[in-house]
């Protein structure tokens, strides 16, 4: 599973990031990233999921060849 | 890129709602005119000189773009219908961003002024706190900082819930 | 005539609170800019082609110069101080207009953006409601009429206390 | 007295608009308008009264050369 990440949250996980692990949940993947990093607990907690473009709760069920991306807090404008 | 007329030669105007060119907000104002509109108001989002206490060099614009084009679209269709505008339009900046320039300029125009305000603000809000775009601002002794975050998640305990400075609730009476 | 210095030629923006000329928002724009201004809000009031159901041919403005001019000023100066503005600028056409073109022209900037607006919108309607300026409406049938009067001395009682579409006080929270 | 007026009241008084009686206070010139049009009663009732470029009340005192303007309900913007 590849999953993207932006902004501040490439600090702690390089774009596009590998996982390698088979993972059933969006909150198992959230999981496993804080395995791998303690120090993007914070920033992980503030930041949503979006599957194939569409924002997605934790208990949203990840299929296999979908698109995620970890979408950090907005700071546009 | 949309073909339209303007009063004499037919021009190309960008309104894209992210482009990674300066913003030219007389080329967007040129195509806001409208018969029934009574009301234009333009929001231009600018670079300042200075925050946190530092001289700003520049900023870089980060963007997902295929759902930030798709969300600041959807957002501006919602005002749209919401103010019954005769027009609305935003667009977005992306790379960087220097002092002075324009990151993004919102445009709405109505019958009557209470309407154009209300949308305007409302667009410029919903694209800040929930569009996937980010700031990253360099400055001049050479740091950088990821900035100006959507807190809202804190209060609200769900980051699809924010809190706007202004209540567009209050702005429809 | 202000003279001041823009990218590069120096050229000369009319900025008077009055003017029988067309309204230069592009020129007016150019002059907003701040470096400590992160928010800039411009309204533009333009001629509609409908009023009262009819068919709008143009409209015809009268002042009273001397007391409309000294009227705007203060209350730009007003919502400056008030707003903590980096500028702020308002500029009311005379004599006859045409559908689509601008009557009026109100640009503020600010370090934030909820200053701005609301010091736009306070602008507007103060001079809408207040200054020496009279609408005469002129239609495609060939009938005029003086239109558009401001009538809150008929709730008020008092041709001085104005009821505004917005509440400024509600904006500053 | 040469007073000024504007917009739809030069539809009842021309401008300027002399007046030739010795009148002390704007109530008294108001009255005495509405004497010369009562048609005009209406818009004079709605209307500010301005001496040399500013507002002032209806017990206002005109002196000799003041300058009066007659200020209808603003339609501006």
């Amino acid at each position: 599973m590849t999953i993207q990440t932006f902004a501040a949250l490439k600090d702690y996980f390089s774009t596009p990031y590998e996982v390698l692990e088979n993972l059933s949940l969006i909150s198992d993947l959230k999981t496993y990233l804080i395995q791998q990093n303690s120090d993007a607990e914070n920033i992980l907690n503030l930041s949503r999921f979006a599957v194939n473009d569409t924002f997605v709760d934790l208990d949203f069920e990840i299929k296999k060849n979908d698109t995620i991306c970890i979408i950090p807090p907005s700071s546009g404008g | 890129m949309t073909p339209f007329a303007l009063s004499h030669p037919v021009v190309e105007v960008n309104t894209q709602p992210l482009t990674a060119l300066p913003l030219n907000l007389v080329a967007l104002l040129s195509v806001a005119h409208h018969p029934k509109a009574g009301a234009v108001v333009l929001f231009s989002g600018e670079v300042r000189d200075n925050s946190l206490g530092k001289q700003v060099d520049y900023l870089e614009y980060e963007a997902y773009p295929a759902m930030a084009t798709k969300m600041i679209n959807e957002i501006v269709n919602e005002a749209i219908i919401r103010w019954r505008l005769t027009f609305a339009i935003a667009q977005h900046r992306t790379g960087i961003v220097k002092s002075g320039e324009s990151a993004v300029v919102v445009i709405t125009t109505s019958a009557h002024r209470t309407e154009a305000y209300a949308a305007n603000r409302y667009i410029i809000d919903r694209i800040k706190h929930e569009a996937p775009i980010w700031k990253c601002e360099y400055f001049t002794d050479g740091t950088k900082e990821w900035g100006g975050n959507c807190n809202c998640q804190k209060q609200t305990g769900d980051a699809n819930k924010h809190i706007y400075e202004f209540d567009p609730q209050n702005a429809e009476k």
